[in-house]
């Protein structure tokens, strides 16, 4: 019990494999900022011990990680986990509940988890896809001129033939239905090294605007082929995970213009950044062995995790006193999290972090995004903190929510205790 | 027992093993002399296949090796040599069993065993042609794929493919086997030849105990794997007990007269 | 009319792609009766070593030169540590062993030259150029004609020639290749140093497209349909499967996908290799298994 | 006394090379009949035929005065063929008695949920087929060898296996493909013995293939001389010995 | 020599001398029941039994199922996840849309549901043969799968296609605990291990390796191949399903598709060659080996301290290359696998008190 007077960390990376490149920027970014705040004495004084178990993106491996640290490490308490992967967060759903530990999944998560009520011990923090699609839809409207001008308009949604790809099919069929826009849906079979027939299919369709829900090689391939169409690369609209650096260099020049949907802007320029670049990456003390990678969208993405976490934590000590957190007590915090404005100002990450107030009802907050658009060597963000028109999925979500709690004959939840 | 002048190929107190278990060969001698024609005998089992693969190095393809002993070939150990180190320097065997490339044709199955000799294509073709000569069948099945020929042809095509290399030292499994009357014949007189008038050296393994020492100049008798009995061909022939008791060969000659 | 057309020409130059990574199994099934699931790894390794040769600024000659070199003594090393001591094994175990050495050389490409993804311009504009209304660009057209330069090339080289009968000698029986000397070493060196050769050169074009990263080695399940259709140990029934599968795939994705609410091709390639071999069990150019009694 | 086997008119060729031309021939019931002939007159190729392994261009196979429509090996087995071939065609991996033991298979009447449940059937019937293999074994003399991985036996022993395995079932019809190959003297005198043996106490019709004339002369009733596909002698082993056709195509002119 | 003895016959078999070799086996397996069945579920902790002994057993299992079809009946299958998956959305859709079976019943109707989908897949083979099975087998990997995933009737309309178990109780008794999961796979495993004992030692098995060993002998020698390949394809698969479905819902709680992918196919085929082919029991071997591996890798590195000395990422690399490693010594050290390493053990414990 040498770690008794810290907080457990388990981190789930993955640092080899196809989904290395947009781990290892991640991991980078979340040790970097534990590594700062532990130089300046942990959380309200308590350390942060971080503990990497690989995983290889594979859901048994996760699971053993999770055996493993469920009940701490050497006597350092998990108040939280924040996974890294969202097969996984589906996977452990039922045994989280069972071990009583919260799980926080930073805007990857299932969307009927939104629903505290139902789902006590998950958190899909920050953003979800049903709401990107309606930023995206609002994005378009607001270059057309109008939501009004969205009838008529062929948008396709190019996505990956997977769970995660076909979550959006749902929300816009919603949307077009409203705003009178064709939808057209076109899949692309795992894992996308050849679109040709789709792109041309497109073209021969006439869309004019494309959301492109893909993942890896998937997204270069598809920006490369628009470009051998002909479909200009500005009227693409990449999903979260078709948005960073790894996602457009291999596709060169013709990915200038591409735009792409952010929860986690790129760039160092950020308060927190400059002071993580003068204490941790000048120093030598960054976990990235690239250090060119700072400040690279998934960098930040490792960033944002971190701040949650840090804030969550800082949120439970306010009320338990200023020592590591049980699982119980995490979840209480979690459920009580509220990063203002200026609370996002005060830590530096004003543009970075968008505002997130949970609740014990709410578990992802105001979900918001920005556009951002390639130029070729950075990512420029278009637009300040977009939110989707939440309240159109609202029914459709929770009585999703509350069919699993059919389902599963799950008992109401006991009011969370303040 | 060396009144054939230089030893060349001594095998020394073999013992050799399948897997871990099986003690297949326990401590097997003998000498091929250069220029002689020596024959292996022994009932089924006896180790005979054994210590031809212990010379020629093939034995770890079934799982066997040779755990003591040594085996020499004119004055140098060759025990251990890689396979195709041990061809070129001249040892080449004939397999028990006819394995012929099943998917090449009879010409390519020739062609490749005359490769190691690096010949050009005219030499190459005149090799080839000699082996057609010899086994006038094959040349009618040249571009026939050799997995479907009929098992003496295909013993003809491992045998001729043998010869493609021009050994010094020619190991044969059963030369015999599957090959009718005449054939038979055929070969033990293209070895008689190619001994006389080329110095190749023998050594043959062979069932047809009366057949094979009519032709050889000394002979082994092996028994769960051990030498029980060598001579020349001559005293062997005359020892009718032994050879009965062994071959059920009354000494009377079945085949050539 | 003309869009069909050009679903089906970029089908089947993709599949060009596709049978330039067939190739590299052809090579090593023909001298061995295995198929290698490390050639994946081998497009991967090739393809890593040449764009971080390529990024530190050595010119591109240089850099195919020394990645040659580096696949070169990876056969060799391949040959001594993993083919040698497994002669004449049975090829299920052959198949093992190539997949743990794939594990073993991504993990190594992996360890050695990063995770990064990398962006690789050969400098071939992928501009279709309108002949006729038809999607073709010159990378298209370059893709075609090192593919089939490539294929006359190796099936000259192990056609009948000495090398390729030998090749073929050891694939049938290795105990009767050594007996007469074939040295399998030697056999083995060369076949999987072309066999890189080809990974390079199918990993240099693919790596153009999508970039290069770790999801180079899965074009290994793209390649398979398109060997078993042209029959394993075929060089040219790779071209051949490749633009059978590629040009069907399309069509598939875009005229059956609709109708099965999907996208088709991860699996639809396979079914169609099965119909196949239902009427040739051995590919359309495959060798007839011979077994007679 | 009726032909066990009648061999009419067959012709068989491989692309455009004729293995067989209207060969014919008959095997009486119980008779052992020795086919010779130089190498690739067609010898295996005909017992191929017979037992449905090769299709036969033309020609009819007649067994038991019924003709033998469609043959496959499953058929043949089915109506009582055995057969061993002339590279052992043994199960290599598999132990001397699960070899002979699979010579049964098709006498078994089990079904397959009561031997994976060892109920109704399977003991008795695993008695009886235990019980035929270990006497075939023993006739055979080769029991000590029972557990024996067959693969790692001598060549000669593999024979004997194959031989076990063809008359487990105790067919009406045999057909050996040369099974004294790799034998020496002693131990074909023995063979020969067993084949006479199960030729009259069984009653079983044999048809063998082999190139020891001696054996020939000493074991069969009846021999049928093969070259190029054709038949160039039929009779007693005595006649054919005589027929200069014989002597020049196959026995040399030393005989 | 005579015929006669047709008659009179001699029977060997019992009176050949394994007798000391007998009594060791006899005791290893007494021992091993009683620690399957007695010791462990009484000592093995949560974490223990969750995510090394369980998972261990499962993938036995499923080593197994390919293994009759590889080992015993030398059919190649590169699908075996395939029927893994099929097996757990059968078990899943099951326990969910018929609640009044029991679970039992649920395990051996997914098996057979498996089957049937083996037997479907497993039709090709009676024309293609060696590698080329691998075709089909892989049609039926990426296609069941992309099945399972694409109609969300399977997944019960689940948002994340993420299934979760709903009951796991047998005859009103919960086993949701790991100890209970634990039983619950160490019985199925011991049924369905002796299930496979019969039928390799009947006539089903000697048919199998026979056609394995020498298809055209076999045909000539009266198997009837169409059959008994099919029967090996229904067999392999139905144990593949059973072990999936406790794969998802003894071990994982819950099941997608991705879980069944290729590379678990190949982790069972790696099972079965690492274990030994042709082997019941070494099946467990080589699970033990394919599932604790990377797990002990990545213990040992903090353990020994390395990440002091190397970066996490190397690290993370560094254990596939020994992985792959490992598997290519195993493959060249042991031809037979590790079931002959252990069964040499056995026996140089049972004559080892003779030698003295
Ligand atoms: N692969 C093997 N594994 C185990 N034992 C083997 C193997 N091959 C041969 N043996 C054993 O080695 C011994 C010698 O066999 P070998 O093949 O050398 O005999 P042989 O004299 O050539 O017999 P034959 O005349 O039948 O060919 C035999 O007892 C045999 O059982
Ligand atoms: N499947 C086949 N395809 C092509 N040719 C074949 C095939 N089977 C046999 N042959 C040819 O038919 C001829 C007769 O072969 P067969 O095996 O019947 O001869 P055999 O009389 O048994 O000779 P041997 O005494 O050498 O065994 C041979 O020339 C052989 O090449
Ligand atoms: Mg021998
Ligand atoms: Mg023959």
């Amino acid at each position: 019990a040498d770690h008794a007077n810290e907080q457990l960390y388990p981190l789930f990376s993955y640092r080899t494999g196809p989904y290395a490149p947009a781990g290892i920027p991640q991991w980078g970014g979340i040790r970097d900022y534990f590594n700062y705040i532990n130089s300046h004495g942990g959380i309200d004084g308590v350390k942060v011990l971080v503990q990497e178990c690989e995983t290889a993106y594979t859901l048994e491996r996760a699971f053993e990680c999770y055996e493993r640290y469920k009940h701490g490490y050497q006597g350092a308490q998990v108040a939280a986990l924040f996974d890294t992967s969202s097969g996984f967060d589906a996977a452990i759903s039922d045994e989280a509940r069972a071990d009583k530990l919260p799980v926080v999944s930073v805007a990857g998560g299932r969307e009927d988890a939104v629903d505290g009520a139902v789902f006590p011990y998950q958190f899909p923090v920050l953003f979800d896809y049903w709401t990107e699609s309606s930023i995206v839809i609002n994005y378009i409207a607001k270059q057309l001129g109008g939501l009004d001008k969205l009838k008529g308009q062929k948008i396709a949604t190019v996505y990956h033939d997977s769970g995660y790809g076909r979550d959006t099919i749902e929300p816009l069929a919603i949307l077009a239905k409203k705003y009178g826009f064709i939808d057209i849906e076109i899949p692309v079979a795992d894992p996308g090294e050849q679109q040709q027939a789709q792109w041309q299919q497109i073209k021969q369709q006439g869309v004019n605007w494309v959301f492109l829900r893909a993942w890896g090689v998937m997204t270069p391939v598809a920006i490369k082929t628009a470009a051998r169409v002909g479909f200009p690369s500005d009227h693409i609209i990449g999903d979260i995970w078709s948005g960073s650096e790894e996602d457009v260099k291999p596709a060169g020049s013709a990915a200038i213009g591409y735009k792409a949907v952010t929860v986690f802007p790129s760039g160092s320029n950020f308060a927190i950044s400059q002071t993580l670049k003068k204490e941790i990456i000048d120093p030598g003390k960054s976990d990235l062995r690239d250090t060119s990678k700072f400040g690279s969208v998934y960098y930040n993405a490792g960033l944002v995790a971190a701040i949650i976490y840090s804030e969550a934590i800082h949120t439970g000590h306010e009320k338990f006193g200023n020592r590591p957190l049980t699982p119980a007590e995490g979840q209480w915090a979690l459920e009580h999290l509220d990063i203002t404005p200026e609370r996002v100002a005060a830590l530096g990450a004003t543009g970075l972090l968008s505002p997130l107030k949970l609740s014990p009802e709410d578990h992802e907050g105001e979900p918001s995004a920005k556009i951002q658009q390639w130029d070729g060597h950075h990512w420029v963000v278009l637009t300040g903190w977009l939110n989707g028109d939440r309240a159109l999925f609202h029914d459709a979500i929770f009585a999703k929510a509350a069919a699993y709690a059919k389902q599963k004959n799950l008992p109401p939840r006991t009011p969370v205790t303040n | 027992m060396s009144q054939h002048g230089t030893d060349v190929l001594t095998v020394d107190n073999v013992e050799s093993v399948y897997g871990d278990s099986v003690l297949a060969l326990q401590g097997v001698s003998l000498t091929v002399p250069r220029g002689s024609i020596v024959a292996l005998l022994g009932a089924n089992g006896a180790g005979k296949t054994t210590t031809l693969k212990a010379i020629s190095n093939l034995l770890g393809a079934s799982r066997g090796r040779v755990i003591r002993g040594d085996i020499t070939w004119a004055g140098q150990s060759i025990l251990g040599l890689d396979p195709a180190r041990v061809v070129r320097q001249g040892i080449v065997q004939v397999l028990e069993g006819r394995h012929c490339f099943a998917h090449l044709t009879v010409e390519e199955n020739l062609a490749s065993g005359g490769f190691l000799r690096r010949p050009g294509r005219q030499a190459l073709r005149q090799d080839i042609d000699r082996i057609y000569d010899w086994f006038p069948r094959l040349k009618q099945k040249q571009r026939t794929r050799a997995g479907l020929l009929s098992g003496g042809e295909q013993q003809m095509v491992a045998i001729g493919r043998a010869l493609m290399a021009k050994p010094t030292l020619m190991l044969l499994d059963e030369p015999s086997m599957g090959l009718a009357p005449m054939i038979v014949e055929e070969i033990f007189e293209i070895i008689r030849q190619l001994n006389r008038d080329e110095g190749v050296t023998f050594l043959l393994a062979e069932q047809n105990a009366n057949l094979v020492l009519h032709y050889a100049d000394h002979g082994f008798v092996l028994e769960n794997g051990r030498v029980v009995a060598s001579g020349t061909a001559e005293d062997l022939r005359q020892a009718q007990d032994f050879m009965a008791y062994y071959f059920g060969d009354g000494g009377q000659a079945a085949v050539p007269a | 009319m003309l869009f069909l057309i050009n679903i089906i020409v970029a089908g089947l130059l993709s599949g060009l792609m596709y049978a330039l990574v067939a190739i590299g199994f052809v090579l090593i099934y023909k001298a061995s009766g295995v198929f290698n699931f490390a050639q994946g790894a081998m497009v991967l390794l090739s393809a890593l070593t040449f764009v971080t040769l390529n990024e530190h600024g050595l010119p591109f000659w240089l850099c195919f030169i020394i990645t040659v070199g580096v696949l070169i003594v990876a056969a060799v090393l391949i040959e001594f540590l993993v083919l040698r001591p497994l002669v004449n094994r049975s090829p299920d175990t052959l198949f093992m062993a190539t997949l743990g050495l794939s594990f073993v050389i991504e993990g190594l490409a992996q360890l050695v030259l990063g995770t990064d993804v990398h962006q690789l311009d050969l400098g071939i504009p992928d501009v279709p150029l309108k002949l006729y209304g038809l999607q073709v660009s010159d990378f298209d057209l370059f893709t075609a004609v090192v593919s089939i330069l490539l294929v006359a090339v190796l099936a000259l080289l192990f056609g009948k020639t000495r090398v390729g009968i030998s090749l073929r000698a050891v694939a049938d029986n290795t105990l009767a290749a050594q007996s007469i000397g074939i040295r399998l070493p030697y056999i083995w060196r060369i076949v999987w140093s072309v066999a890189g050769v080809v990974a390079l050169i199918a990993g240099l074009l693919w790596g153009n497209r999508q970039g290069v990263q770790f999801s180079l080695s899965l074009v290994v399940l793209k390649a398979m349909p398109v060997l078993i259709i042209g029959g394993f140990s075929s060089i040219p029934g790779a071209i051949v499967g490749g633009l059978i599968v590629g040009a069907t795939e399309n069509l598939a994705d875009i005229y059956i996908g609709p109708l099965v609410h999907g996208a088709v091709s991860d699996w639809f390639a396979y079914i169609l290799a099965t119909a196949f071999l239902l009427i040739r069990p051995n590919g359309l150019f495959g060798e007839k298994p011979i077994q007679r009694v | 006394m009726t032909a066990a086997l009648v061999v009419q008119d067959v012709s068989l060729s491989f692309q455009g090379v004729r293995a067989l031309t209207s060969l014919s021939f008959a095997v009486e019931q119980g008779e052992i009949c020795a086919l010779i002939g130089p190498n690739g007159a067609g010898k295996s190729s005909l017992l191929n035929v017979i037992n449905g392994v090769y299709r036969a261009d033309s020609g009819d196979i007649i067994v038991d005065d019924r003709p033998f429509l469609y043959p496959t090996p499953a058929r043949a087995a089915r109506i009582g063929i055995g057969r061993t071939f002339q590279n052992n065609a043994l199960f290599r991996r598999m132990s001397v008695i699960d070899n002979v033991l699979t010579g049964l298979t098709r006498q078994g009447k089990a079904s397959f949920l009561e031997l994976a449940l060892r109920i109704g059937r399977y003991s008795a019937e695993q008695r009886v087929e235990r019980a035929q293999a270990e006497d075939i074994l023993a006739f055979l003399d080769i029991s000590a060898h029972r557990d024996a991985i067959v693969g790692q036996l001598p060549y000669g022993l593999q024979k004997r296996v194959e031989l076990a395995r063809a008359l487990v079932a105790l067919p009406k019809l045999l057909l050996l493909d040369e099974p004294m190959a790799g034998m020496n003297k002693n131990e074909k005198a023995e063979l020969s013995q067993f084949i006479a043996d199960v030729n009259r106490q069984l009653g079983t019709t044999i048809v063998l293939i082999e190139h020891d004339i001696g054996v020939v002369m000493g074991l069969s009733h009846h021999v049928v001389v093969l070259d190029y596909g054709r038949k160039v002698g039929d009779g007693t082993p005595e006649e054919v010995r005589r027929n200069p056709d014989v002597i020049a195509a196959y026995l040399g002119t030393k005989h | 020599m005579s015929a006669s003895k047709l008659a009179g016959a001699v029977h060997f078999g019992a009176t050949l001398s394994h007798g000391p070799l007998l009594s060791v086996r006899r005791a290893a397996i007494l021992i091993a029941l009683i620690a399957v069945y007695g010791v462990i579920p009484i000592l093995g902790n949560d974490y223990w039994l969750n995510s090394l002994i369980i998972p261990t057993i499962v993938m036995g299992l499923a080593g197994l199922g390919l293994n009759l079809l590889m080992g015993y009946a030398g059919l190649m299958s590169l699908g075996s996840a395939a029927f893994m998956a099929t097996g757990a959305f059968a078990t899943f859709n099951l326990l969910l849309r018929l609640p009044f079976l029991p679970l039992p019943v649920v395990l051996l109707l997914s098996g057979l549901i498996a089957g049937l989908g083996g037997l479907i897949f497993g039709l090709p083979s009676l024309r293609i043969r060696g590698f080329y099975l691998s075709a089909p087998t892989l049609g039926a990997q990426f296609f069941l799968t992309w099945l399972f995933q694409t109609y969300h009737w399977f997944s019960n309309n689940s948002m994340s296609l993420v299934i979760s178990a709903p009951r796991l109780e047998i005859f009103g008794y919960d086993l949701s605990s790991s100890r209970g999961r634990y039983l619950l796979v160490a019985v199925t495993a011991g049924f369905l291990l002796l299930l496979a004992h019969a039928i390799i030692r009947s006539r089903i098995g000697r048919d199998w390796m026979a056609i394995r060993d020498m298809e055209v002998a076999a045909s000539v020698t009266g198997v009837p191949i169409a059959r008994r390949k099919l029967q090996a394809y229904v067999v392999s698969s139905v144990f593949l399903g059973i072990a999936g479905a406790l794969w998802a819902f003894a071990y994982l709680g819950t099941a997608d598709s991705n879980t069944f992918s290729l590379d678990k196919s190949f982790q069972v085929l790696f099972i079965v060659l690492i274990g030994g082919s042709a082997s019941l029991f070494g099946n467990f071997i080589g699970a033990a080996f394919i599932v604790l591996t990377p797990i002990v890798l990545d213990i040992l590195v903090p353990v020994l301290g390395l990440d002091n000395y190397i970066d996490q990422g190397s690290i993370a690399n560094i254990e596939p290359i020994i992985f792959g490693a490992l598997i290519i010594f195993l493959l060249i050290k042991e031809p037979d696998g590790l079931a002959s390493l252990f069964s040499r053990t056995i026996r140089a414990l049972s004559i080892w008190p003779l030698r003295r």
